[in-house]
């Protein structure tokens, strides 16, 4: 047979294949340039991006957990201004989408990164993550308040022209309520999800790992609820849907294609095998060889429900 | 000669128990060897372990360029390293490496490496490759009794070696800084390397604060992948909260905020 | 040393020892008479009983996932009057206490079986589960909106003399608010959590894997997300917690018991080592030997966190 | 004799390798082995398998009361049965056993048993057990293929064996159910026995209702505990919603929504 056309259009802009990288966990791309040819991938979502300098949070970030990993990174980034100087340079010509993830504790944050990104002629969209579960606002996490969650996309949406993702956190009691909401706000894309808010205590010492206490949990334990709330999202709002949550291999990435992801992105992933991505990108084809699918596109949401 | 990181599968080409707790893995690689330089570590991938996610950090502790081999000298910790343990001759290992960065060279030959526990391990590739710069360091080993003693003929062959066990069952009684060449009102080295538990790197840092001798700490970390991405390792330094996995395992005292 | 006292008193009943097992994952208890003596738990938390008798959902209801497994058996049983003729007489004896697990659809139903389990001499209490995620309210599970969980503990509280515990989703976005409205509607006691809802996928046959697409998810992988919960209710409120969620061995039950709860539940871990409730009071035991603990109570919500 | 379930580490004492996708495990138990009936089954833990959380069931294929043992024909699908493969004799093994209900005893002489793929499995133990009460069944197994074909001696000790493959190189050509015993008239037999896959045993139940025969079928089901807790390996029979794993495996077809 010819052979697949791996290729997804998402909100216009064109992926070579439906495989990105998460943020937070890809670094700025360049980090893997010893493992393989970032060419390879659809895209690349690039950590998180805020207004300032931050040093994130102490010591210790990470706890491993079965069938996944906690962190409490907080968004330990060098700023806007040092990544439109010091990292777009770097990564502008990589030969694959750059997306950039953009975050903050207030609106006027986030309008004011997205504002800046808005000017890189190489980056052709943002992911608003408004889902960090270290960012507070009014003692809830941003994210969860679908009427926060329209005013901080509509606040961007008015700045930012390119095509704007919005990245929601499952740690809510309704995905729908919060997908909608972002679609109001003028979300071009949803991506879902960040991380669910988990804890880990060293019984020994009778202290909790992290220094935070609570943490983000990610990998596979976490792919069940990802699965469902991309199927449940994908029945609820009619812009495309970037999946995550738990991908390991290609098989994943198909299983959250079929619940109606238009892309997905690999995550935690990344680090057990640096060569994850492109192994799902390989995958993935010889899948649709085997069942004799040309297109991409008509695996999407394709679940047999009937 | 080539500098860039490996995911590769390896095989056990040999496996020595040095003790109960301890064993050392050599490892022959499929392609000609990167450079490996002192203070290097692996990230080793754990098949087969319901318990383990993620990949397991160990410096490296020897490399034969000859034979295209390099080895772990691993303590037996918890279900990962127990699963290291039951491996065979034979067995392949998927491991990423070099990685982080490295000790630097001494501008004195007046050196002193000091190990506890499984500390020691980065120690031996270090005094191999000050040899092949013609520095012959002391060094000082500790361990928590006789029966954990382990390759002194290995470090005897790159300098003076020295031993504590906890329990006195072999060379001095105590812990690595309770050795008698610390006992002294100036210390006989200009530079100190050292690697081990927390506790023990500090004391010695302090011993080196106080006598105003330069010294390198290989430092551990709960790492999540080991080059760089995910910002779980990080350690705050005079330059704000810096990766152990990049910007280090290897930092100068000066440098951190102990 | 003395023996340890591993006994906890939990709204005025004394349980010998914090293990407890997990309703849906115990039966009535004697399916384990072969592998235990029942004597040995500090409890029982039998099988959902509701109104009439209901088939569950159809076949297959379960999937395997990472560390995990998804389970939409749909409250499945004969119904309170079966329960009350033919299972509470073979069961009143064990030497342990019998606690009944009480689903509903309607807040009618939840106080007619209350109020029926209430005349039962030898149960000393039941567990509301306001959480179940195959029954629906208005199209939400009951347990998700604070008011409701509030009036039908309230309601239940009405007619149900002896100890009312009530059991949460953690399927919302404030497992505080729910623990607080369920206090307010009378509930001596909280247990956390039930399952997170979850979905999983047979990518070779593009077909959801559970007939009802979406089930529950339990075991090790939720266990960061159950003690997280546990923690936060624990800080939230004052009546006792008993905390389940991906406990397989001693450690993860002091990792709860650390985190706030006075018992913790096997659940899902029944079913790989049916004795694993035994050897986890056990273990219990041989931890607090070991670090020298005289009485459990004195490690409950005992997380060192300055 | 006892009739308790047991959880017990068994002992691999024996283990063949049938073909590439079978084989058969011979496991010792520490204590004399309970009453196991044929159509019962056996939980077992998968260790050290990171994606098998749950134990894994397989019918019990023979018993020898003599030797303490039973064993158990695996057919690799998947990761909990690849790592099953991968035992050595000498290792141990967690096992939950014996569960289920029974196939009854036959009230005529005339009996067929019939099995596909590792359905197979039970009418080994079954032929055994209706010899030992003067039964003596005609046994017709289906293969993919000659090279699949195996422990036809073991069957032959018991009853007479048919075969047939997918591909003809062995036995008749096609599934069981094309074969000719089923292309007659009427039926030479009074009551089936049946394993296999689903299609496979409605297949055969359809012949057996066209010819008013009385037959018995061992169903497959996700089972999470595999002793009647936790309601996930539920049919639908005459009596509603019952479970596989304890008023199953083996149903009458009557009692079957098929
Ligand atoms: C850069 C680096 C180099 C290392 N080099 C060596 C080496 O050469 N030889 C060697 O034996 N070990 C070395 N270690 C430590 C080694 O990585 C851990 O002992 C190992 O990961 C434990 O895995 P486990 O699955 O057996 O134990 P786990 O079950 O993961 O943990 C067992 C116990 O060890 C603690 N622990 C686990 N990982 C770490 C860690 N990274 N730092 C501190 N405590 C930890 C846990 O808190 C727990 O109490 C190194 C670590 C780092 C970061
Ligand atoms: C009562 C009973 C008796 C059995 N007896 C035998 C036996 O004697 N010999 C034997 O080889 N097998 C037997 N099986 C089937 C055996 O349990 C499965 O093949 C095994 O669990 C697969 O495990 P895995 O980890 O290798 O595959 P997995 O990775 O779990 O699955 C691989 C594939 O097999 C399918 N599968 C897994 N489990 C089942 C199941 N229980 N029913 C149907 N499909 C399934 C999955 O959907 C998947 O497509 C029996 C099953 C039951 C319920
Ligand atoms: C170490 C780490 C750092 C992360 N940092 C970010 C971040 O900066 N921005 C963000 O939107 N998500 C971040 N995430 C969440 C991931 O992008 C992803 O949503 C989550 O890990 C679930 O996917 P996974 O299971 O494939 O990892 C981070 C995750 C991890 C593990
Ligand atoms: C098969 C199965 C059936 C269950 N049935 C019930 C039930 O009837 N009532 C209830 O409150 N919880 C039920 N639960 C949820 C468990 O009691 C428990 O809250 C959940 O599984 C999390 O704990 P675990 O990870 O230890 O299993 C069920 C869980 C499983 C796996
Ligand atoms: S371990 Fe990931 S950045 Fe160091
Ligand atoms: S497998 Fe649990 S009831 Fe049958």
């Amino acid at each position: 047979m010819v052979t697949p056309d791996l290729s997804v259009n998402i909100a216009g802009m064109h992926f070579k294949n439906p495989v990105t990288t998460a943020s937070g966990t890809f670094g700025y791309g360049d980090e893997f340039l010893d493992f393989m040819d970032l060419g390879r991938l659809g895209g690349i979502f690039v950590k998180a991006v805020t207004g300032k300098n931050r040093d994130g949070n102490g010591y210790p970030r990470m706890a491993e957990t079965a069938s996944g990993m906690l962190n409490s990174v907080g968004l330990q980034n060098k700023g806007v201004d040092h990544f439109c100087h010091e990292i777009y340079p770097r990564i502008r010509d990589f030969n694959t989408h750059i997306i950039v993830n953009v975050s903050g504790s207030t609106i006027e944050e986030y309008v004011a990164v997205a504002e800046r990104i808005n000017e890189l002629e190489k980056i052709p969209a943002i992911e608003l993550n408004i889902s960090c579960p270290n960012v507070k606002y009014g003692g809830m996490a941003f994210g969860t308040i679908p009427s926060m969650a329209t005013e901080v996309t509509a606040e961007v949406r008015k700045v930012y022209k390119k095509v704007l993702m919005v990245k929601l956190s499952p740690n809510v009691t309704s995905i729908t309520d919060l997908a909608k909401a972002a679609v109001d706000g003028g979300a071009d894309v949803i991506t879902l999800i960040n991380t669910l808010l988990g804890m880990a205590i060293d019984a020994e010492r009778r202290r909790p790992i992290l220094s935070t206490i609570t943490g983000g949990l990610s990998g596979p334990a976490i792919k069940p609820v990802a699965l469902r709330m991309v199927w449940q999202v994908h029945k609820a709002v009619s812009v495309p849907i970037i999946g995550l949550g738990g991908i390991m291999n290609a098989t994943d990435a198909i299983e959250f294609i079929l619940a109606g992801a238009s892309a997905i992105q690999v995550g935690t992933a990344n680090f057990v095998d640096p060569v994850a991505s492109v192994k799902i990108a390989e995958g993935i084809e010889a899948y649709m060889k085997r069942h004799k699918i040309e297109a991409m596109t008509s695996l999407i949401g394709a679940l047999r429900t009937e | 000669m080539h500098f860039t990181k490996q995911v590769q599968d390896l095989r056990v080409i040999s496996y020595s128990r040095l003790n109960p707790r301890h064993f050392v893995l050599e490892l022959l690689a499929p392609d000609p060897l990167p450079v490996i330089l002192p203070g290097q570590f692996a990230q080793v991938l754990v098949e087969d372990s319901p318990s383990t996610f993620l990949r397991r950090p160990f410096s490296i502790h020897a490399v034969d360029v000859a034979k295209n081999t390099f080895r772990l000298l691993i303590q037996i910790k918890g279900e990962g390293t127990r699963h290291l343990s039951r491996l065979h001759v034979g067995d392949s290992l998927n491991v990423l490496y070099p990685l982080g960065n490295t000790f630097t060279l001494p501008t004195t030959k007046e050196v002193l490496l000091v190990g506890g526990g499984c500390g020691v391990a980065p120690l031996l590739i270090l005094a191999q490759f000050l040899n092949q710069n013609k520095v012959h360091p002391t060094i000082l080993v500790g361990f928590r009794t006789k029966e954990e003693v382990s390759e002194i003929e290995e470090y005897a062959k790159y300098g003076k070696v020295l031993i504590t066990t906890d329990d006195g069952s072999e060379g001095e009684k105590g812990l690595v800084v309770d050795h008698s060449i610390f006992n002294r009102e100036s210390l006989e080295f200009k530079k100190i390397y050292c690697c081990g538990p927390d506790a023990m790197m500090k004391a010695v840092a302090k011993i080196a604060r106080l006598h105003r001798v330069d010294c390198e700490v290989s430092l551990e970390n709960t790492m999540a992948c080991g080059f760089g991405v995910c910002l779980c390792c990080i350690t705050p330094t005079d330059k704000g909260n810096e990766r152990v996995c990049v910007e280090g395992p290897v930092f100068n005292i000066n440098r951190l905020k102990w």
